[in-house]
């Protein structure tokens, strides 16, 4: 059987998520290996959120923003684009493959990117195969 | 019972030893000498002084799941963690380090209550010894103090002393003799000669004297007893305590654990894990409340705990002086001088 | 251990049609803590709400997960059906099964697995949540509007309007602001006056409205519904109360200083009212052109105030007052075009610059309304240059939206005034408001002469004795590709409307934003333009961007509309979903008090910990993410909840 | 050799300068240990106290952090080398120190030497910064140029591939104790608690398992990311070795390069991760 990644997702209310829903309610297609939480900011997301993620097996994981300058709180992206960028660094320099980690800005208005963005990030993840370093050995 | 092996076919010996269990030894790499489980013959070392962690683990893993339980979709499962059945072989331990052991006893087994992880360990483990012989003692090594000499043959089965291009092995238990009568294929029989230049090894080695200090453990007790309440003076012993672990981590008779039920996906275990009284959260209450919030407390808590409530409780001082809490600290905080601080007091 | 319900919706065919839902509630039933599993055709219909409800009650289920629609359809009715059967509703998690899952395939072992692990996930975090509850604080009924220019006039009345206190605070001894300097208001030429004075006399009969003239905010603390406002009163030396706006004080008054209403075009009395129309009627003492506070004596006003109003002494007085909501209405600052020394302003006295050119028109202006330069002369010709510091990347970016317009309303003027040739340098000419274009077409029949080309300098060099005497005009003309030179007698520059100076101080004791050119920021440029970041405050006029008249006076008056809702109820919910801090993990690096955009969390020193005022909080969880120590609790978003989650979901 | 002896000579006269005039309640400084490859950390609080001071290229810890034990408003005098300036720097922006509570006796040590390996660890460690970027008394000679950058250290692992980075990183990570001398040696882990002794969340295993000792690096490198200054006390307090310094020098190197700010360099700066700028593009998600 073919290697089916599990993506975890995690959005902001006001932009991807409703974003996300968007994709929905036009019935856009794209692959169902996302799996998203809610949160209400990007800025919300603990970098170790996304360590946790891949801990948890995660083989890529995608965080949805609105786009810097739209941030429904102001400024809650523009500290956050900093902290996942570190982020990215420190998952890079671990020796994690880089196309694991994505950050997109995906507004409420951009329900074909989300797709896109999906489509293209689980075909990335899929060509990647199996994330094997950072997850931890479960036996369930 | 003394036998013998060309020095050359030690790594023959290991291979039936591994065979035979699992067998621990000093392996050396860019970082030191530790204990480690052993899969490849080469890698044991015997060219070492000692070890940068104790042997301590070999008994009382650093992790040890007790029990592992499921508590995912459908029933509900518990299960026990078997206690180890194999006969395991400590190979290298210095004289201080075995004698660890025996203090350890005391806390595990002798205390009323018997602790089945330590005791299986315990029964199931063979000691070989490996005494100080010629050997310049470190700076920072204080067991002549403590009554301990570097060929002590307590908490040993085994000794292992190098002659020449030769390894002899002296059998100093019923334990000892069993294994290597079981190997004996691999060993030839000691001669005369042999005997002799075992003894004089031994006298050699018994004569080494590291740092000295009186340190009678009930003088010791009631000293430490009598200046606990002498808060400047732990203040200045711990001036420079950044109160990490690494003392009690490296130490053979630190025996502190913690249990915490740990899982993924609700499927997890109940594990016991090295813990340390200098960690600020150790004696944490739930109310918030810490009995030891000061870096001097909880210095004062390890000096103490060794030199004099497990005199009360046991009889015996529970340090050997091997010098590793010394030769790891970041800030080169000595527990003999303290000691020797305290006497003077 | 919890008793979760899980209720799986099939919205018609919506989502039965790829999640299989009977496997689905087959899975859930036997995830643990989950004690009834159930499915509907609807579960937001009636019957499907009371399959809910009865559950909660048969089952005694204290926690409830539904998988339907996006939360953001119906995840207020699922709470209300939660609380009216004795469950906290925030103890509901609704699980997008349509939206992010249906919908987006047409794979059914996709969907349905998926639905699958998303239900997981809820379950994993159902157990974490807590139930919540909003606080209800008091509204204070009192609105304070900040600038008494024609944003604030208007916005003060509306409020008082439907009998609510208004505190309008101005800092210059009159209300009227910018709108008060003008002649005549474009595109319709009706008089300035004309339409403002009747307002500004309104605001002076209304009961409801306090007028705080000469006065500034001077401290902001407090949130919506609860601001204390600290003005600081400027010693005016005149006491108001007493004075009775005879004016003779001002009539013998010997000192002179120079006229701020007037652009410096005239001088004014030392004790003075700005402007004939002036509101309140009562005169200031400027005290750098006063002779007795100059040479120590003098004191003629004091001698011939029969009412005994004038009060040397006088010192800044401060006044706390409260509010329940703010309206910021500060206005713009014309550009200082000196610096722009190409342009020659400052140079030559026949350079002038729009608001001075409002005062040359205005018949109460220094000339009586006469078109005379500052040499005496009337101008033959005029050129009048667009875009002075506008739409030019090295001073301003933007468009000031208001100077084609005015400088059109110049053009018309000077045509009736002088008789003179008037020279348009324009980049575009932008006429966008209503009857603009229409205007704009007027003029083009008005004998004025229009260039395409930004005037690149204005100078005195003569060419050619024909040039003698007068300033060149040097500009590209765009249209015809040629270099013109244009001799002219009189210059006027149209320059930027940029932030006033002080902005970012009045935005620091708000709380507010500014945009990168200083003005302030609304919470949304299309949704909330007149909301800032800091509940209940508001914004209207100049202060928020360049516009004209009609657009300041339709935000002023949405700007009261939105204070009154904030003001009008009594009492309001606080955000229940806010943040606060676990004081004993709190390592004081005060993280959150840099990061925070409404000022929520502060630190308190004397117990070493960040505090989070709730009132202010939204809930973003920005500080939470900040904090290494996790002391920062995010209600409904904790960290073990997100992680719960994620668990949930990376299990199947 | 001479030069040590030197500053240790210009630091025993300033201590007893201080200490005299009452100018300070304490110097914070190194006084002799077991032996003389073993300085400890020493804090004189009279003048008698000062004749114990020492300094000698085995002086290599970085004393910042005791700082966080003086209460403010006591005025505390403190040796800090280039990098533990930094360190002094990086906590007045961070409000957990006051300038005027502080006199600082810099010292541009170059020469220093670990006390494990006998290594010469100016080009690992120190950020190649030898000359203090803050101080009150200059007890000795400042030392310009650089020989390499101090990234240089960096480049075995840079051009590593990913998996085989992987590999260096577990096998580094997997020996670690969870002991926690590196936080606690480290003058910027001034958490209390650190988020690895938080039950709720639980971030990390409690029992040392890899798992949970490599979420306990990595948000550890990301709390220290752009607040890092190099002292290098993290991983020669390590008993088992851990290289940290260069995963912390790593992301030193980033922040430099995506926020143009250096730790520690200047007062008025604001830490790069709670801060942003207009400016700051998507180029750093790449």
């Amino acid at each position: 059987m073919d290697f089916e990644p599990k993506i975890l997702g995690i959005a902001c209310n006001w932009c991807t998520y409703t974003g996300a829903d968007l994709a929905g309610t036009t019935r856009l297609k794209y692959p169902q290996n996302l799996r998203m939480v809610r949160v209400m900011c990007s800025s919300r997301i603990n970098p170790s959120f996304v360590f946790r993620a891949f801990q948890l097996g995660a083989d890529g994981v995608l965080i949805g923003g609105c786009h810097p300058g739209d941030c429904h709180y102001g400024t809650g992206n523009m500290y956050a684009r900093r902290r996942l960028a570190i982020t990215k660094k420190i998952l890079e320099f671990a020796g994690l493959e880089p196309g694991r980690f994505r950050v997109e800005w995906i507004s409420a208005s951009e329900g074909n990117r989300f797709a896109e963005v999906v489509t293209e990030f689980t075909a990335a993840v899929k060509g990647l195969g199996p994330q094997t370093k950072l997850k931890v050995s479960h036996d369930g | 019972m003394l036998k013998k092996i060309e020095q050359g076919k030690l790594s023959e010996l290991v291979t039936a030893l591994i065979d035979q269990g699992p067998l621990y030894a000093p392996v050396r790499d860019d970082r030191g000498v530790n204990f480690q489980s052993i899969r490849s013959p080469l890698a044991v070392t015997l060219d070492f002084y000692n070890s940068v962690l104790s042997p301590k683990a070999v008994f009382f893993p650093q992790s040890e799941d007790l029990i592992s339980y499921r508590l995912g979709r459908g029933e509900p499962t518990a299960k026990t963690t078997p206690l180890p059945t194999a006969q395991t072989i400590l190979l290298g331990v210095r004289p201080p380090d075995a004698y660890s052991f025996f203090l350890m006893d005391e806390l595990f087994l002798g205390s009323g209550i018997v602790d089945p992880y330590w005791q299986s360990r315990r029964d199931l483990t063979v000691v070989i010894g490996y005494p100080f012989i010629n050997q310049t003692p470190d700076a920072v090594d204080f067991y002549s103090s403590l009554g301990i000499s570097a060929t002590d043959t307590r908490g040993s089965d085994i000794f292992l002393i190098k002659k020449n291009g030769e390894l002899l092995f002296k059998g100093l238990t019923e334990k000892g003799n069993a294994l290597l009568a079981k190997q004996a294929a691999l060993f030839t029989e000691a001669t005369g000669d042999d005997e002799q230049y075992y003894l004089a090894a031994l006298a050699q080695g018994a004569a080494i004297v590291t740092r000295n200090l009186d340190c009678d453990p009930k003088r010791t007790a009631s000293k430490l007893e009598n200046l606990f309440a002498d808060t400047a003076f732990w203040e200045q012993m711990a001036a420079a305590c950044i109160s990490c672990g690494t003392c009690t981590f490296v130490c053979p008779t630190c025996h502190c654990f913690d249990i915490a039920d740990e899982n993924i996906f609700r499927d997890g275990a109940r594990r016991r894990f090295w813990d340390a009284c200098m960690f600020t959260d150790f004696t944490l209450e739930a109310s918030g409340h810490n009995p030891r919030s000061r870096v001097y407390q909880r210095l004062r808590q390890k000096v103490c705990h060794k030199y004099s409530y497990y005199i009360r409780n046991f009889g015996v001082i529970s340090c050997v002086g091997c010098g590793r809490c010394t030769r790891s600290c970041p800030v080169n905080i000595d527990i003999f001088t303290i000691i020797a601080e305290a006497m003077k007091k | 251990m919890s008793r979760i319900g899980v209720f799986v919706c099939h919205c018609g065919m919506n989502i039965a049609k790829t999640v299989r839902v009977n496997e689905t509630v087959e899975f859930a039933r036997d995830l643990p803590e989950v004690v009834v599993a159930e499915e509907y055709r609807f579960v937001c219909s009636t019957p499907g709400q009371e399959l809910i409800f009865n559950d909660i009650k048969k089952y005694n289920l204290d926690r409830v997960i539904v998988a339907a629609c996006s939360p953001l359809m119906h995840e207020k009715t699922f709470r209300k059906v939660s609380e009216a059967a004795g469950l906290n509703q925030y103890l509901v998690t609704i699980v997008n099964i349509r939206e992010q899952c249906s919908w987006v395939t047409e794979d059914e072992d996709e969907a349905t697995s998926k639905a699958k692990a998303l239900i997981n996930g809820a379950v994993y975090r159902a157990r974490l949540l807590a139930p919540l509850s909003s606080r209800v604080i008091d509204v204070h009924p009192d609105v304070v509007v900040i600038g008494g220019g024609i944003a604030g006039i208007q916005a003060a009345l509306e409020i008082a309007a439907v009998n609510r206190n208004v505190y309008l605070i101005e800092r210059t001894p009159s209300i009227g602001g910018h709108m008060a300097q003008f002649d005549k208001t474009f595109p319709t030429l009706d008089c300035s006056a004309c339409i403002l004075t009747p307002k500004m006399d309104a605001v002076l009969q209304n009961p409801m409205i306090e007028l705080l003239t000469y006065s500034e905010v001077a401290e902001v603390k407090g949130y919506v519904g609860n601001f204390d406002i600290k003005v600081k009163h400027k010693a005016t030396c005149v006491n108001h109360k007493k004075c009775n706006g005879c004016q003779a004080c001002v009539e013998k008054c010997p000192a002179r200083g120079i006229s701020e209403f007037d652009e410096g075009l005239n001088k004014r009395k030392a004790i003075y009212i700005p402007f004939a129309q002036a509101v309140p009627q009562k005169p200031v003492i400027d005290r750098e052109s006063c002779t007795y506070f100059l040479k120590g004596k003098c004191r003629l006003c004091e001698k011939v105030c029969e009412q005994g109003a004038i009060d040397y002494d006088q010192e800044d007085t401060f006044r706390e007052i409260k509010a329940g909501a703010i309206i910021v209405a500060t206005g713009y600052d014309l550009m200082d075009t000196k610096p722009l020394v190409q342009y020659g302003y400052g140079k030559y006295p026949g350079v002038y610059h729009a608001l001075e050119m409002e005062r040359l028109f205005n018949s109460a202006g220094p000339t009586g309304g006469k078109v005379v330069m500052r040499d005496g002369s009337e101008p033959q010709s005029v050129a009048i240059l667009h875009c002075i510091g506008s739409r030019d990347k090295n001073h301003h970016e933007y468009c000031s939206r208001v100077c084609c317009m005015y400088s059109l309303k110049f053009a018309h003027l000077l045509k009736e005034k002088t008789k003179g040739d008037v020279y348009q340098l324009y980049i575009d000419m932008r006429a966008g408001g209503k009857g603009y274009e229409e205007f704009y077409n007027r003029l083009l029949e008005e004998d004025v002469k229009f260039i395409r080309g930004k005037a690149a300098c204005v100078t005195d060099r003569t060419k050619n004795p024909e040039e003698a005497g007068k300033l060149i005009v040097e500009v590209d003309d765009t249209l015809t590709g040629k270099f013109t030179r244009i001799p002219v007698d009189m210059v006027v520059l149209s320059p930027a409307m940029t932030a006033r100076k002080d902005a970012k101080e009045m935005a620091r004791l708000l709380n507010l934003s500014t945009d990168k050119n200083g003005f302030f920021l609304e919470r949304h440029p299309k949704l909330a333009p007149l909301s800032t970041m800091t509940d209940g405050v508001f914004i209207a006029g100049t202060c928020q961007s360049p516009k004209d008249i009609p657009d300041t006076v339709a935000q002023a008056t949405g700007a009261a509309a939105e204070a009154l809702v904030v003001v009008m109820k009594e009492k309001m919910e606080l955000e229940a979903t806010t943040a606060f801090v676990n004081a004993a993990a709190c390592c004081a690096c005060q993280n959150c008090v840099k990061v925070c955009p409404y000022g929520a969390p502060f630190f308190n020193a004397e117990k070493n910990v960040a505090e989070i005022n709730e009132a202010l909080c939204k809930g973003c969880g920005l500080c939470a993410a900040a904090c290494p120590t996790s002391a920062i609790i995010t209600r409904h978003f904790t960290n073990d909840q997100i992680m719960a989650e994620m668990e949930g979901l990376m299990e199947f | 050799m001479t030069a040590f002896k030197e500053i240790e000579k210009k630091l025993i006269q300033q201590a007893k300068e201080l200490l005299e005039r009452g100018e300070v309640a304490q110097v914070i400084a190194y006084g002799r240990g077991y032996d003389d490859q073993h300085p400890m950390p020493y804090v004189a609080k009279t003048v008698a106290d000062a004749d114990n001071l020492v300094f000698n290229e085995f002086c290599t810890f970085n004393l910042v952090g005791y700082l966080m034990r003086c209460p403010p408003g006591i005025k505390v005098a403190i040796v800090v080398k280039g990098a533990d300036s930094r360190a002094v720097v990086q906590l007045i922006q961070e409000a957990k120190l006051r300038r005027e509570d502080l006199v600082l006796l810099g010292i541009p040590a170059s020469g220093m030497v670990d006390q494990k390996t006998g290594k010469i660890i100016d080009a690992q460690t120190t950020g190649g910064q030898i000359n203090p970027v803050l101080c009150d008394y200059l007890l000795g000679e400042e030392k310009y140029g650089r020989t390499e950058s101090p990234y240089q250290v960096l480049k075995p692992l840079e051009v590593m591939g990913k998996d085989d980075r992987w590999q260096f990183w577990q096998n580094e990570l997997s020996r670690c104790l969870r002991c926690f001398a590196c936080r606690k040696a480290c003058p910027m882990c001034y958490c209390d608690p650190c988020f690895m002794d938080q039950s709720r969340p639980r971030w990390a295993d409690k029992s040392p398992t890899a798992e949970g000792s490599i979420m306990y690096h990595l948000t550890r490198f990301y709390h220290l990311a752009g607040r890092c200054i190099d002292c290098g006390n993290c991983s020669r307090s390590c008993p088992v070795d851990i290289p940290l310094y260069l995963f912390h020098k790593k992301l030193a190197q980033d922040c430099e390069e995506m926020f143009g700010q250096a730790a520690g360099m200047r007062i008025e700066d604001k830490p790069v991760m709670v801060d942003f700028r207009v400016e700051d593009t998507d180029e750093m998600l790449k």
